[in-house]
């Protein structure tokens, strides 16, 4: 536990640090976020070994103080998270056309890193609130590095993501009202399925849908991330949407009683069909290219919500290792599309993805690593969306009255591809490319390329993920 | 997996050629020479290690490699006799249409690119071949569907875009069903080794729906590129691609994998009994015969050269699916010979239309009056491959609609028969007109002697000879594969092996 | 007795509380509201001061009382003070020049 | 006893109110003093909670301070937001016409 | 329950609902502001009322103080925006989805009035081992410390957020001696409560975050009365007033974590001098954060 602490720690003080001094190059927050990286790593070595760990913090036990729990999951969790933000912070230092360099981009993005690891080890649901507003406040102060142009969605964005943390507090005094517990597990032993739980579980759920911009909720989502500096909706997209999905799903899967969440999951499950297709039909009509990848955050999500759905009608726990695979496999991949995606247009100049045309002369590595994170979003084989869906598809598919859950999957897939191959076939039109204004950055784009060739070969490296994703359900 | 040679030798065939187009990539358009260099030791490496894996397996060497992939489906790449026929096909004709499309880029622009992607695709295809189950089928067939579309919109103009656009339409939705199919086949039986007579005969019984549907859905996703009648429509249009990639891929590569792949699904997936218990050969058969009959009318409407040989092969795969549906043994071996000698004449047939194409600018039949004259060696290699399509002896087509229609006696299907005849008729129908054309009608106007820079004399310096030579060799080649059917060696021969092991007879 | 004696002071206490809320919804100009208001909260919270402090339990309470209300009252004055010179000076502004020499 | 659940209704409905000013209301200010009103809302029940058996419940006390502390913080950081959106607004259109 | 408390109850409820309702939907933007204003002061009056002091304090000097001032200069900024055309359908169509919402809520809330409530009981039992008397404090710098230490994070995210909106500097009104010398008698009136409230955080109702609020307030008056110079955010006394609350604490846990007993663990007869040192450090950043927060400039927040 305390190299997960650790993890947790390094980029916080960091950031302090880096604020005190008033240092503003990357170095730091690069060196931090590997030094996380190995913690993380190392946490997630000692969990295989010696399996779930838990700290009462402060000595204080559960029903009074907050308690940490590292499974494999959150060490998982971890990794992806330091593993990043050590990317967009190679490519934020880097990258010509990023302007987060001399910006607070840097503290900015050691605290969201900070509270994101904070979020993935606590099981306390005020905690839980504290570092959502935390999520919300820092994403919101990335968003307006952009400038003045970010101010109407970021204003938008905050004004929302409070409400939400705010129905996601009246749910959780709603349960500490009702059991006089904050802590999860001693949730998941007393609750009982009366209207006061009901209610109180409802509220959490609009409040964490509308933060993790989940189907109904999504509105504000493509206006924000698009707006966003390159480097920004990079981060916020692969990780910060994903937050309030982890407290969704460990809330209906251990706290929720059964015969609640039946009901819930068949809800969820349609969200996420819906979610699949209204994200991929938005996607496909913007005419902005950012907003297309950020409209594609909003239908991957729909996967997400597909399996969670499934998971909780089901009630088969090894569903949750589909849902973790999508996320980890859509936040690699949107990593490197944002970043394709930021240095494409900062390069041809112009936001709309009709300036792609003759990408694949004009900047080839760029375009090759968005045609490859979107293979991976359509879930082709041997990438890392084609594991997920896979394991989302055996369960559906072995008994014939799930099959239509398994044509809303396909339905997903045609969707995602329509709008990934929309932007590769523009890029081969050779009629009339756009010359890009001035010569565009190899390196940022091959930096795009890396996350999109991990993604693309996750397939190789499923077994040992689906082992520890899959401990992690109980 | 212990690293002997025999585990390596699929993986070195399959990187042969990726590893070289991965390199290919990385060139500058100007330096051609290391470009030829890299494509010439990849094909002729390739050729080495598939003559080594022939050798080895006719003395009765086992090749398998396998990595873990998926929960209870490994990647298996695998070296068994039908998987061997396909490599060595797709091998030789690569080795041609390499130096065909040399010939044809001379100077055109983003050459590295469309050897990258050549090269990715015929790794692609040789992976699908040497794939050992269900799931490492799934894998190369989705990545050929990701390489060629590059080269379906290599010219990049509206056209090719809009081309491509259908194309991706077509194989994707084909690629998602097959993904779907080969998910079911999972969750129930995970994805063991493809087997002689197939593994799911004992789940005969008690799925019988998901085993309909999973068939349904394979022979769906497969059916899109084996060009079947509803899911065929991509095919014509792609001919708006430069000539090289219609004749390896458009005939050859992407179609016959489809083929490749139904031949697979019914004899080492579900094997013969379980497809005739389930009653699914019967609409297969329908299916073919309707595609074959359709391939050939829509042949006869064509104007323009390469439509007219992308419907003619339209109708022409749909044989093999036609011999596979027969369930009998003699109309398997006629299948897979078809397999074979289909490939050689329809790549002979595209060549030469590219020939006149590049070196005369003929695209239209109505221009081909009196080509004879001007190019007589590229006019008899069409002349040779038109009529093996007909099916005249002693040409390979001959052989192996002549054991379709044995195979169709032997299993009663009489109405079979009748519909490989009336094919054989519409066949000549659409080719002997564009035979007699070249040879006895008088050109509009003189064929211009030295007009491009290609240009030449009739004869040996007709056109480049980088153009010229491929030809005559897969010409020649498709006339051996008739005479020499009877030797051991030939596709003929081989096939009879595959399919005695298949029936066990 | 004591008891009789505090409870009249609160009651005198809130009267003088809802005298100045009549007087600033019924005066006309903000100078006679704040007049009003000024003027009557100040007595007001003396008498509730003076009420409160005859019921207090110790001495202690009594002077943080007292030391409430002189703070409460010098605030009161001031703020009353600034309102009035701020008014004034948008009067000056709007009025033009008639007004403004004298 | 009634009046935790007194101030237990009016908690739930200063929410209500809250979340159906934010929703309906256009105006940047008004929107985050709805927000507010929200906050106040919850922290309501919180405190009707803290305060329902006899002596005060310190943990939810403790919640509710740190809940104030966050809520200011972020009302002012979307005050300042909105200032700073309304001035560029007003900086491209000087005219100074409002079509929100 | 006398009659009278009922009657208060309901007469500052029906209050409360009042101002919130003229604050939003009031016609005129600035009679808005103040009846919320007047709502942040009504609310600190019912935290007294259900026995929150601690509440009471920090609602009083945060909520309607501090908010009010930035509510204020924000109206200064903004054009009074035409009232909104309200259609009769849609305010009856939400008027009844509220009362629908509000039966829902109400039918959950309602009989959580006699819930288990064990917490309380183990937070006294475990008092005197938390190294302060006062159990709120005992809960927010022992039991829950963590919650605290976001919560700073919380606060230093928001004026990184502000930092980032480079505001614009404000118009410098006449500044009149009265206010200054009104505004020199408070400001140390200010720091002397401020302290006191501090100190008395241990044992009685009060902490770092109400005396920190209070700073802020003195702060604020001093400068708005522009008796403050501005202090540069290259300044580094600023920056360190800025981060000393959470870097305090951070630097505590951690050492806890390495040397003492565990994660925020405080040695056991070391707690108490702790806590004080960290509730200074809280009060001082909380001072420094909420007065850049109503009242930075450009200059002070800095780029």
């Amino acid at each position: 536990m305390t190299l997960a602490l650790a993890s947790l720690l390094l980029p916080l003080g960091t950031a302090l640090l880096m604020l005190l001094l008033r240092l503003r190059s990357g170095i730091w927050v690069i060196a931090a976020s590997l030094g996380s990286l190995l913690c993380a790593g190392l946490a997630l070595h000692e969990v295989i070994e010696q399996g779930v760990q838990t700290l009462a913090i402060g000595g204080w036990r559960t029903p009074l103080g907050i308690r940490f729990e590292l499974s494999s999951l959150t060490a998982v969790l971890l990794v992806f998270t330091a593993m990043t933000h050590l990317l967009v912070a190679i490519y934020a230092q880097h990258s010509r056309h990023s302007h987060a360099r001399n910006t607070d981009y840097w503290p900015l993005s050691g605290l969201l890193h900070a509270s994101l690891a904070a979020l993935w080890l606590s099981r306390d649901l005020f905690n839980w609130y504290v570092t959502l507003e935390l999520l919300g406040l820092v994403a919101v102060a990335m968003i307006i590095l952009s400038g003045p142009r970010a101010h109407a969605p970021a204003l938008r964005y905050l004004l929302l993501s409070l409400a939400a943390s705010l129905c996601y507090l009246l749910g959780v005094a709603l349960l500490y009202g009702r059991y006089g517990v904050l802590d999860l597990d001693l949730l998941a032993q007393a609750s009982e399925a009366d209207h006061s739980t009901r209610m109180a579980l409802l509220l959490m759920t609009v409040g964490l849908m509308l933060k993790a911009a989940l189907w109904p909720l999504h509105l504000w989502l493509p206006a924000a991330h698009s707006s966003a500096p390159t480097a920004v909706s990079a981060l916020l997209s692969a990780l910060v949407v994903k937050g309030p999905l982890f407290i969704l799903w460990l809330l209906w899967s251990r706290v929720a009683p059964v015969d609640m969440t039946e009901s819930a999951g068949l809800l969820f499950a349609l969200a996420g069909i819906v979610a699949l297709l209204a994200g991929g039909w938005a996607a496909l009509r913007t005419p902005l290219l950012k907003t297309l990848v950020a409209y594609s955050t909003v239908a991957q999500l729909g996967y997400a919500l597909l399996a969670l759905g499934l998971l909780l009608r089901w009630q088969q726990s090894e569903l949750s290792v589909a849902l973790w695979l999508f996320v980890l496999a859509h936040g690699l991949a949107k990593v490197s599309m944002f970043l394709a995606a930021g240095e494409m247009q900062a390069t041809l100049g112009s936001k709309r993805v009709a300036s792609l045309k003759g990408a694949t002369q004009t900047m080839p590595v760029a375009m090759f690593a968005f045609a490859v994170a979107g293979g991976s979003l359509i879930g082709l084989p041997p990438s890392g969306g084609f594991v997920a869906k896979w394991v989302l598809l055996q369960p559906l598919l072995l008994e014939p009255i799930h099959w239509p859950w398994a044509l809303g999957v396909l339905l997903g897939t045609l969707a995602s591809a329509a709008y990934v191959f929309r932007v590769v076939a523009l890029s081969f039109d050779r009629a009339d490319a756009t010359p890009p204004d001035y010569d565009p950055d190899p390196f940022a784009q091959w930096l795009a390329l890396l996350p999109a060739i991990a993604v693309w070969g996750l397939a190789l490296f499923s077994q040992p993920l689906i082992l520890w994703l899959s401990e992690a359900s109980g | 997996m212990n690293a002997t040679w025999t585990n390596l030798l699929p993986l070195g065939i399959v990187l042969s050629s990726l590893l070289p187009g991965l390199l290919i990539f990385t060139l500058r358009e100007e330096q051609t020479r290391l470009r030829v260099a890299l494509n010439l030791t990849g094909v002729l490496l390739k050729l080495g290690l598939v003559g080594l894996m022939l050798w080895g397996v006719a003395r009765g060497l086992e090749f398998r490699f396998s990595i873990p992939f998926l929960p209870g489906g490994e990647l298996v790449l695998q070296g068994d006799a039908l998987s061997l026929q396909f490599v060595s096909l797709s091998t030789v004709l690569w080795l041609a249409t390499t130096i065909y499309a040399i010939g044809y880029l001379e100077d055109a622009p983003l050459r590295s690119r469309f050897f990258g992607y050549f090269s990715l695709c015929v790794s692609a295809t040789v992976g699908l071949a040497l794939a050992g189950n269900l799931v490492t089928f799934l894998l190369f067939y989705e990545l050929l569907t990701l390489a060629t579309f590059p080269l379906v919109v290599h010219r990049g103009t509206p056209q090719a875009l809009q081309a491509g656009r259908v194309y991706l339409t077509y194989t994707l939705g084909g690629g998602a069903l097959l993904l779907m199919g080969v998910a079911l086949l999972h969750s129930l039986t995970g994805s063991p080794q493809f087997s002689a007579g197939g593994y799911l005969l004992p789940l005969l019984e008690t799925r019988t729906p998901s085993l309909i549907l999973a068939f349904a859905l394979l022979v769906g996703g497969l059916g899109v590129k084996a060009a079947l009648l509803p899911l065929h429509g991509w095919l014509p249009q792609a001919m708006v691609a430069p000539a090289p990639v219609s004749a390896l891929l458009h005939a050859v590569a992407v179609v016959k994998a489809g083929a490749f792949g139904i031949v697979r699904v019914v004899y080492d997936v579900y094997g013969v009994e379980p497809v005739q218990a389930l009653g699914l050969h019967l609409p297969l058969l329908a299916l073919a015969a309707a595609t074959i009959i359709y391939g050939s009318l829509k042949a006869l409407q064509q104007r323009e050269l390469k439509k007219l040989l992308a419907y003619s092969t339209v109708s022409q795969v749909s044989y093999i699916t036609l011999g596979v549906a027969l369930m009998g043994p003699i109309a398997a071996v006629g299948a897979l010979a078809h397999l074979v000698h289909q490939g050689l004449m329809k790549v002979t047939l595209f060549y030469c239309a590219g020939n006149f194409a590049e070196t005369l600018g003929v695209h239209r039949i109505r221009e081909m009056d009196g080509i004879g004259q001007r190019m007589p060696l590229t006019m008899t290699a069409f002349t040779l491959a038109a009529l093996g399509m007909i099916g005249v002896p002693p040409t390979a087509g001959f052989i192996s609609k002549w054991y379709l229609g044995l195979g169709a006696l032997e299993t009663g299907q009489s109405g079979i028969l009748l519909v490989l005849v009336l094919s054989g008729l519409l066949n000549a129908a659409y080719f002997l007109p564009l035979i007699y054309r070249g040879w006895f009608a008088t050109p509009k106007a003189p064929w211009p002697a030295a007009a491009t820079a290609r240009a030449g004399r009739p004869g040996w310096r007709e056109t480049h000879w980088m153009l010229l030579a491929p030809t005559l060799f897969t010409a020649a080649l498709a006339l051996l594969a008739g005479i020499l059917a009877g030797t051991g060696f030939s596709p003929l021969g081989w096939s009879q092996l595959i399919i005695n092991r298949e029936f066990d007879l | 007795m004591l008891g009789w004696l505090s409870n009249a002071a609160l009651a005198l206490g809130a009267f003088f509380f809802i005298a100045g809320t009549l007087g600033l919804l019924r005066f006309p100009d903000v100078y006679s509201r704040l007049h009003a208001v000024t003027k009557a909260d100040t007595l007001g919270l003396g008498l509730v001061v003076l009420g409160l402090c005859l019921r207090a339990p110790s001495w202690r309470a009594v002077v943080m009382m007292l030391l409430v209300w002189l703070l409460v009252m010098a605030s009161s004055t001031t703020a009353c003070q600034l309102l009035a010179r701020y008014q004034r000076e948008r009067d000056q502004a709007e009025g033009g020049d008639q007004d403004a020499r004298h | 006893m009634s009046g935790a659940s007194l101030y237990l209704g009016l908690g739930v409905l200063l929410w209500l109110l809250g979340l159906h000013g934010l929703l309906r209301l256009r105006h940047p200010l008004r929107r985050i003093m709805a927000i507010n009103l929200m906050g106040s809302g919850t922290f309501m029940v919180m405190v009707a909670l803290a305060s329902r058996s006899g002596h005060n419940d310190p943990v939810l006390q403790a919640l509710v301070v740190t809940g104030l502390v966050v809520a200011v913080s972020a009302t002012a950081f979307a005050l300042r937001l909105a200032v700073a959106h309304q001035a560029h607004r007003s900086r491209q259109r000087p005219t100074g016409e409002h079509e929100e | 329950m006398p009659a009278t408390e009922l009657l208060l109850d309901i007469t500052l409820g029906v209050l409360l609902l009042i101002l919130a309702g003229a604050a939003l939907h009031g016609t005129r933007l600035y009679t808005g502001i103040i009846s919320f204003i007047a709502f942040g002061l009504l609310l600190a009056l019912v935290w007294a009322r259900l026995g929150a002091p601690d509440l009471a304090l920090a609602e009083a000097a945060i909520g309607a103080g501090l908010t009010g001032v930035l509510l204020l200069s924000a109206l200064g900024r903004h054009a009074d925006e035409p009232a909104q055309p309200g259609s009769a359908v849609r305010t009856l169509a939400t008027l009844l989805l509220g009362v629908l919402v509000l039966i829902l809520l109400l039918r959950a809330v309602l009989p959580l009035a006699q819930g288990p409530q064990p917490l309380p009981a183990l937070v006294n039992s475990q008092l005197e081992a938390s190294g302060v008397s006062h159990p709120v404090t005992a809960v927010l710098l022992n039991f829950r410390a963590w919650d605290t230490l976001l919560e700073l994070l919380v606060l230093l995210l928001a004026v990184l957020g502000v930092r980032q909106l480079q505001p614009a500097g404000r118009p410098r009104p006449g500044v009149w001696p009265l206010l200054q010398a009104w505004s020199r008698i408070l400001a140390p009136l200010s720091v002397i409560i401020g302290g006191y409230l501090l100190w008395r955080g241990s044992h009685a109702p009060g902490g770092a975050f109400q005396a920190g609020a209070l700073l802020a307030a003195g702060v604020v008056m001093l400068r708005l009365a522009g008796l403050l110079p501005l202090l540069r955010w290259e300044n580094g006394l600023l920056r360190l007033l800025v981060l000393v609350g959470v870097a305090l604490f951070l630097t505590v846990a951690a050492a806890g974590a390495w040397f003492g007993a565990g994660w925020l663990n405080y040695p056991a007869h070391w707690s108490g001098a702790l806590i004080v040192l960290i509730e200074v450090a809280a009060t001082l950043s909380i001072a420094a954060s909420l007065s850049l927060l109503v009242v930075g400039e450009r200059q002070e927040l800095g780029r």
